[in-house]
């Protein structure tokens, strides 16, 4: 619908190519020269080989290499000269400051900006970078109340940041007129985001990715500067067993169940791990697979690789996409059995569906979607009582999509069904405040033994698992978030047998000891720096 | 006496009010936003306005401020102290779960400094101007003028990391029983916040004791042929003692904001290693639970400096 | 039985020889500044104080390095002629950015502990000398500002006003000033009964003068103890907020922000040069502003002799 | 006066004090004997040593003085003992202390240990001199206090010195330095911050016991009603040096040192009514660092002459009478 109403807006911006150019509005920023031109004056292959110690890849688009990237994207490699003349043919008022803001606190992320300024100062670019404090998100993106010519909502000039959505789709989509804060209205790019979130097809899908990218590149809508690396770490304790690695922030067939360590003293297999939970267990629907307990504790109904492609049905003994990916249909394996031994129903995984809808802050990919399904919208907003595009029967499910989504597959891998009877009563928008999530019940290869909430977690093979009971006797997590600040003390120490960290620092030490590898994962983690396009006042 | 320490208990209330006022106003101040510490920042940016709104009025954060400042007193006087925003948990039992941590490494730390302090305090009083006083002199000054995060990290490297003689940090292991177990923890966080501390006391000591040993009562104790010992330490330093106690008095809210930084270097997971996380997070109403019940065991504990001012000081019952 | 000599005795012998031959200087009229200068470990401190002082305001002559100039192809190179201390993590070299970094620090440092004494002992001299009821309310905001743990009210008001350089000079003020007033109220209220103070109200000077004027200049010596003392204080302190990742933003080179990098072990254990100047650096300054202190402190105390 | 009688001799002591670098010769040459049951009182101007001398026979000096040379001798019923020459707080000059020689204070207010009861402050001397249980100890204090004049001594051997008027402080004092019953007592000045009622009471007291346990007391005052009332024997005593000395007879009515003579006329003396003349003491005592070449009184003195330049030597005016001073006879002949 909405694409054949914007399709002469298309034909005609087709005309105005040659105008893109030029400044849009009195925001110089909004003039691709001068944003090539910044792109030009930082050397991130300097930075690549230095400060982030060959711990990255440069980037040329949102999205991470694979077979979604067009090959021969521009590049901007470090040209000042370049960056100078764009400069000056786009007028660069050289007495104008740009204000940079980011919102990490690390020491790496002050560098990298104490770098950029440096690189930005030698082609007469004056850049002043601050943190940001308190509501990050609004200040960030505040999107302007009139989408078309701005002024802009929000202070900066350039944002430095990270976007790792699950969904590649996601990359672009956040770019649609009205949803974000930087963007002034583009009809190019909000019919190929249609076009895109629409498509299930995997050679559709294709071309229009390499579409969205060249034009995005082109433009430099974005700068983006590096592909962020997950880096696995192991003490030469584990061993596992030919489990694959992947992208260790999500989940994948990683076969922990096979898993071994070597015996302590008492001959028990212990593996010790960090992000346990420091005051509650963070729920498994908005960061599915960040921390040890989410992996561990829930399981999945589909299985993926390590790159995160659907492969084999897990708690669902077969699964089926129809063909024009509107209907989905599972069926659960039998016997399937929640940690305290109560059984595993579809009825039960139809309530689940049902709450995610209603929690506030879940993953967006599974919110999008849930929200897909029909009757969603009504049961949303009271309508109806239940979803009408989720059937059960028996111990099959059958779920019908009024739109397509081409990561229906992706969300199932990733996403977790909860034990009904323990969130009954659940306030939806204090899901993650309810008193479930202080030892919570799950359905994964490994279950709760011991909460100690600020000292440490111990967890134990779960001895109904459907694939088998896993081999490590114990998994103790000491707490931490996904960042552990203390990773390089406790890992010399030898208290750290599995983990995973995206901080280059830390990465160095760990190599450095003798009893602990590390392997790199390739993720999408795209780190970038956002411009602000509109207008300012 | 008990008149006295009434009128000083209830003296408290007043105060405890004035501080909780304060505290509450500025914590309204606060431009943070819990949302922020609910959800990363990544998150942040693929949510819509309406949905943080929404988010934010489930919260309760839209209530006006004395509405919001007397249903948290009203809490607090019916012992309910509010919940964490992040996860819901009775903020009692956060601060209790903690509380035993804080607690041990603060007394260690204390009792460590004060035997040490005194010590080495009255020595350099007595050797005053040897070589003895001037070394611990200058080494009590280095000790204040290290920052005490480098002199954590350090211990740590050299004890826990190169010589493997302690734990590296952490408290409670899986496996430990006995109450006992998790002491070789607990030995260099509150080594390294008690010799921050012995400077202080051993300084104050020192100064105490000569003021003392320039009294008059010396000399009468010595005309009485008394030994020396005797003259020093049963006369001179039992009353250099007093004005000892009322230091460390005061500086037990030094001791409570040491543990805020020596629990972060060696994973103590205490009320200071809560507090930090809750002021990160812009978790209102822990932040403002733990520094209410921060200032109120200082003031607690300075009551009960006062008692033992007064059973070491028998003038003060007069008053 | 003779008594055995002491080290006292040779001091007494030497004393007693002088005095007999008439060769004693008179000491100088100036008795507080005489031992001040006698008092050596005052002096080195002072001189060294004066030193980071000097070249930190000075730095440009000092160093020919920018402390922000990044170089990321030398970084973490040891101490060598060119860096004589070496460079950091993206190049900049380590002594430029102590020297420089010294201009923050001790801005933070006496920049708030002179914003302290400022509000401290004017509020301290006017009603302490006046009494009453303003004199009981600061009492009770004092109490209520000292009851709390300190780094505990700093980092409720980092959290409310933000991070930044002005902020952390505002807050430490904010929390500094109440010994400060308490010292100024006490000596006030010593010095209030003297007699020559009941002559300059008989003399019917207005409360102001009496007290700024006639009062407060003879509480200077204390006073000045404090504020080096404080000083000191607020460099460690802004050190301990750095390492929480919550004091004066990153970008900006203070000794606290330089020191932070120790955090990473692996900088702690392999690259001394990048962490330990700063370390010795703050400790040194602290140490002789202690140093300095404790110097004053004897001169102005006339108890202390000997 | 028989030799025998004497319990303590001292002779050309030199005590010199060390404060701020600089060397004040506090006693410069100070020669007397005290007898057994006899008062000698030391009179002077503050300032002249009186107080010097006092500790310089317990050796209870500030820690920047010493004794240089001279002699202080004990009498003591094992022989005689050399004080100079003991270490200051060995345990020989602690055996002396308390047990045979003991002191009262100036200021009862600050000479008391705060914080301890006064029964066992009395008694802690005795506990460390003579064998005695816990209970004995009480017991003796509470007997002490008694004999002091204490009402209720009982309740009040329990309370602390803060809990004591002034004058009653005194008194625990003057109990804790008669508990070993000592040979000599020294009282260094003490009723100067006592009120003038209370004065007299404690200066009874310690007349009755001297005169109960034959105690030689050296009171240290300088108020001569008291000289004329108590003593037996006055030195008078000016800028580190005894100036005259001799019976209380001898000194008062024929003073032979200017000093001596000036100071009597400086002081109004009781019943004598409003006719009597009293003179001031012309100029003001010297800076101690900055003395007179010779005689130390010169540039005060009404006598002096050329030959006051030179130190004077001690003038025997008779047996027991003696000054220092070139002009004594001048002098005598003047009163």
């Amino acid at each position: 619908m909405k694409i054949r109403f914007l399709l002469p807006l298309v034909v005609t911006l087709c005309f105005a190519t040659q105008l893109l150019a030029m400044p849009k509005n009195s925001n110089p920023l909004s003039d691709s020269r001068v944003r090539q031109a910044i792109a030009y004056a930082i050397d991130m292959d300097t930075i690549q080989e230095t400060l982030l110690e060959g711990k990255a890849i440069v980037a040329d688009s949102h999205i991470p290499n694979g077979p979604f990237k067009k090959p021969g994207l521009p590049k901007y490699s470090y040209d000042p000269d370049k960056a100078r003349q764009l400069l000056k043919e786009a007028n660069w008022n050289s007495s104008q400051e740009l204000d940079m803001v980011y919102y990490y606190s690390d020491q790496l992320t002050v560098d990298l900006m104490t770098a950029i300024q440096a690189y930005l100062s030698d082609v007469g670019v004056k850049m002043n970078f601050r943190k940001l404090e308190g509501d990050v998100g609004a200040q960030l993106w505040t999107a302007p109340k009139d989408p078309q010519n701005g002024p802009s909502a929000v202070k900066w000039d350039l944002a430095y940041g990270a976007h790792g959505p699950l969904a590649l789709q996601e990359y672009f989509s956040r770019y649609k007129t009205g949803d974000m804060s930087i963007s002034p209205a583009d009809a190019k790019v909000d019919s190929m985001i249609d076009v895109l979130t629409s498509t299930a097809d995997i050679a559709a899908q294709k071309k229009i990715f390499f579409e969205m990218e060249d034009y995005m590149q082109t433009e430099l809508f974005t700068l983006p500067l590096y592909y962020q690396q997950a880096f696995i770490y192991e003490s030469n304790k584990l061993n596992r067993n030919g489990g694959i690695y992947g992208n260790p922030q999500y989940n994948y067939d990683w076969d922990v169940t096979k898993w071994t360590v070597e015996p302590d003293a008492n001959g028990k297999m212990v593996m010790n791990t960090n992000t346990g939970p420091m005051e509650f267990f963070e729920h498994p629907w908005f960061n599915p697979g960040l921390f040890i307990t989410n992996k561990v504790l829930f399981d999945r109904l589909i299985s993926c690789d390590g790159g995160l492609a659907p492969t084999r049905p897990k708690m669902a003994k077969y699964y089926n996409l129809s063909k024009d990916a509107k209907t989905l249909t599972f069926e659960l394996k039998n016997g399937l059995q929640w940690h305290d031994g109560s059984a595993i129903t579809a009825e039960e995984i139809k309530w689940n569906i049902e709450l995610a809808l209603k929690v506030p802050n879940i993953m967006p990919i599974f919110k999008t979607t849930f929200s897909y399904l029909e009757g969603a919208e009504a049961f949303m907003n009271g309508s109806a009582s239940s979803v009408s595009g989720i059937a059960i029967s028996g111990n099959k499910i059958t779920l019908s999509f009024a739109q397509v989504d081409p990561n229906v597959l992706l969300t199932f891998t990733q996403w977790a069904p909860l034990p009904r009877k323990y969130l009954e009563d659940v306030d939806p928008a204090k899901f993650q405040q309810h008193p479930f999530w202080q030892n919570p019940v799950g359905s994964g290869p490994y279950k709760v033994q011991e909460v100690k909430m600020n000292d440490y977690l111990i967890m134990v093979p779960f001895e109904n698992f459907h694939e088998g009971v896993a081999r490590i006797d114990e998994i103790v997590a000491y707490p931490s978030k996904d960042n552990d600040a203390n990773l390089v003390k406790n890992a010399s120490a030898g208290s750290l047998d599995y983990g995973f960290t995206k901080n280059v620092a830390d990465v160095k030490a760990l190599e450095e000891m003798d009893h602990m590898r590390v392997i790199p994962a390739d993720i999408p983690y795209t780190r970038m720096v956002w411009f602000n396009k509109y207008a300012k006042n | 006496m008990f008149v006295y320490f009434t009128r000083r208990l209830l003296y408290l209330i007043p105060m405890l009010l004035g501080i909780s006022f304060l505290i509450y106003l500025g914590l309204e101040l606060t431009p943070g936003d819990i949302l922020s510490y609910l959800l990363p920042p990544e998150a942040i940016a693929d949510l819509k306005p309406e949905e943080l709104i929404a988010m934010r009025e489930a919260l309760g954060l839209n209530d006006p401020f004395i509405v919001r400042y007397l249903y948290w007193l009203g809490g607090i006087l019916q012992g309910d102290f509010g919940y964490s925003l992040a996860s819901g948990v009775p903020i009692s039992k956060l601060v209790l779960e903690r509380i035993p941590a804080t607690l041990e490494l603060s007394i260690a730390a204390l009792l460590f400094s004060t035997l040490f302090g005194v010590i080495l305090g009255s020595i350099s009083a007595l050797k005053r101007g040897s070589l003895m006083d001037n070394s611990l002199t200058v080494f009590g000054m280095i000790g204040v003028s290290i920052p005490e995060f480098i002199f954590g990290l350090i211990a740590l490297v050299v004890f826990a990391l190169q010589l493997e003689w302690l734990p590296v940090g952490k408290r409670l292991m899986p496996g430990y029983d006995s109450y006992w177990d998790h002491m070789p923890h607990l030995v260099m966080p509150a080594m390294v916040l008690g010799l921050i501390m012995t400077a202080g006391v051993m300084r104050y000591t020192r100064s105490s004791m000569l003021d003392s040993l320039n009294k008059e009562f010396i000399r009468t104790a010595r005309s009485k042929g008394v030994p020396e010992w005797r003259v020093n330490f049963i006369h001179g330093l039992r009353v250099a003692l007093i004005p000892v106690v009322v230091l460390i008095g005061f500086r037990l809210p030094m001791l409570i904001g040491g543990t805020v930084i020596i629990e972060q270097v060696f994973q103590w997971p205490g009320i200071g290693d809560l507090f930090v996380n809750a002021v990160r997070g812009q978790n209102y109403p822990l932040v403002m639970m733990i520094s209410f019940l921060s200032v109120t065991a200082v003031l607690f504990a300075s009551f009960l400096i006062d008692l033992l001012t007064a059973l070491l000081d028998p003038r003060i019952k007069l008053e | 039985m003779t008594r055995r000599p002491t080290r006292l005795d040779k001091k007494f012998d030497l004393l007693r020889e002088k005095t007999e031959q008439g060769t004693l200087k008179a000491p100088s009229s100036n008795r507080a500044l005489n031992k001040l200068a006698s008092n050596k470990l005052a002096v080195l401190g002072l001189a060294f104080v004066t030193i980071m002082i000097l070249a930190s305001v000075f730095a440009p002559l000092v160093t020919q390095y920018d402390p922000q100039k990044v170089d990321l192809r030398m970084m973490l190179k040891p101490p060598s002629a060119d860096h004589i201390l070496g460079t950091d993590k993206i190049g900049r070299d380590v002594f430029a950015r102590i020297i420089y970094g010294g201009q923050i620090s001790i801005l933070v440092g006496l920049g708030s502990a002179l914003g302290a004494a400022l509000i401290g002992v004017s509020i301290g001299a006017y009603t302490g000398y006046k009494g009453g009821w303003w004199d009981s309310t600061f009492l009770r905001i004092s109490e209520v500002v000292m009851s709390f743990p300190q780094i505990i009210l700093v980092l409720m008001l980092v959290t409310i006003l933000g991070q930044s350089l002005m902020n952390l000079i505002i807050i430490f003020t904010l929390t500094g000033w109440g010994s400060l007033y308490r010292l100024t109220r006490a000596q006030m209220l010593s010095l209030r009964e003297e007699e020559y103070v009941q002559a300059l109200r008989a003399f019917g000077l207005n409360t102001f003068t009496i007290c700024f004027k006639h009062i407060l200049p003879n509480a200077l010596g204390p006073i000045m103890v404090n504020i080096t003392l404080s000083t000191a204080m607020f460099i460690l302190q802004e050190a301990g907020l750095s390492f929480l990742g919550l004091g004066v933003p990153l970008n900006i080179p203070t000794w606290g922000n330089i020191l932070n990098v120790a955090q990473d072990l692996r900088i702690l254990q392999n690259y001394w040069w990048v962490w330990l100047p700063s370390a010795v650096t703050i400790s040194l300054f602290v140490l002789a502003i202690n140093f300095v202190g404790d110097g004053l402190r004897d001169t102005t105390d006339p108890t202390m002799q000997g | 006066m028989s030799a025998d009688q004497k319990v303590l001799s001292v002779k050309d002591l030199k005590t010199y004090i060390y404060v701020n670098n600089r060397c004040n010769k506090a006693l410069d040459g100070v020669s007397f004997d005290v007898y057994r049951g006899k008062t000698l009182c030391v009179v002077g101007e503050s300032g002249c040593g009186k107080s010097i001398t006092a500790s310089s026979i317990t050796q209870l000096l500030p820690k920047l003085s010493r004794i240089e040379s001279g002699e202080i001798v004990y009498h003591s019923e094992r022989g005689n003992i050399r004080i100079d020459q003991l270490e200051r707080n060995g345990p020989e000059m602690r055996a002396l202390r308390g047990a045979e020689i003991s002191m009262i204070f100036q200021d009862p207010m600050t000479a008391l240990n705060p914080v301890y009861r006064i029964g066992s402050q009395i008694s802690e001397g005795l506990q460390y001199h003579s064998k005695n249980t816990l209970a004995q100890l009480k017991q003796t204090s509470i007997d002490l206090l008694r004999q002091m004049g204490i009402p209720l001594a009982e309740q009040r051997v329990d309370d602390y010195p803060h809990q004591f008027s002034g004058g009653m402080r005194q008194r625990a004092m003057i109990a804790m330095a008669m508990s070993c019953k000592p040979k000599i007592l020294i009282a260094d000045e003490p009723t100067t911050a006592l009120d003038v009622t209370i004065q007299a009471q404690i200066f009874e007291l310690i007349d009755e016991l001297k005169q109960r346990h034959n105690t030689a007391v050296i009171l240290i005052t300088h108020d001569m009603g008291v000289v004329a009332e108590l003593a037996d024997h006055v030195a008078v005593m000016y800028m580190g040096n005894i100036v005259e000395q001799g019976t209380v007879d001898d000194v008062l009515r024929h003073p032979a040192h200017p000093y001596t003579e000036a100071l009597l006329k400086s002081i109004p003396i009781l019943g004598k009514g409003k006719q009597q003349q009293i003179t001031p003491i012309q100029g003001s005592t010297p800076d101690p660092y900055q003395r007179p070449k010779g005689c130390q009184f010169e540039p005060r003195c009404p006598y002096a002459t050329e030959r006051c330049q030179t130190f004077p030597d001690s003038q025997s005016i008779s047996a027991t009478h003696d000054a220092l001073c070139w002009h004594s006879e001048k002098v005598l002949s003047h009163a």
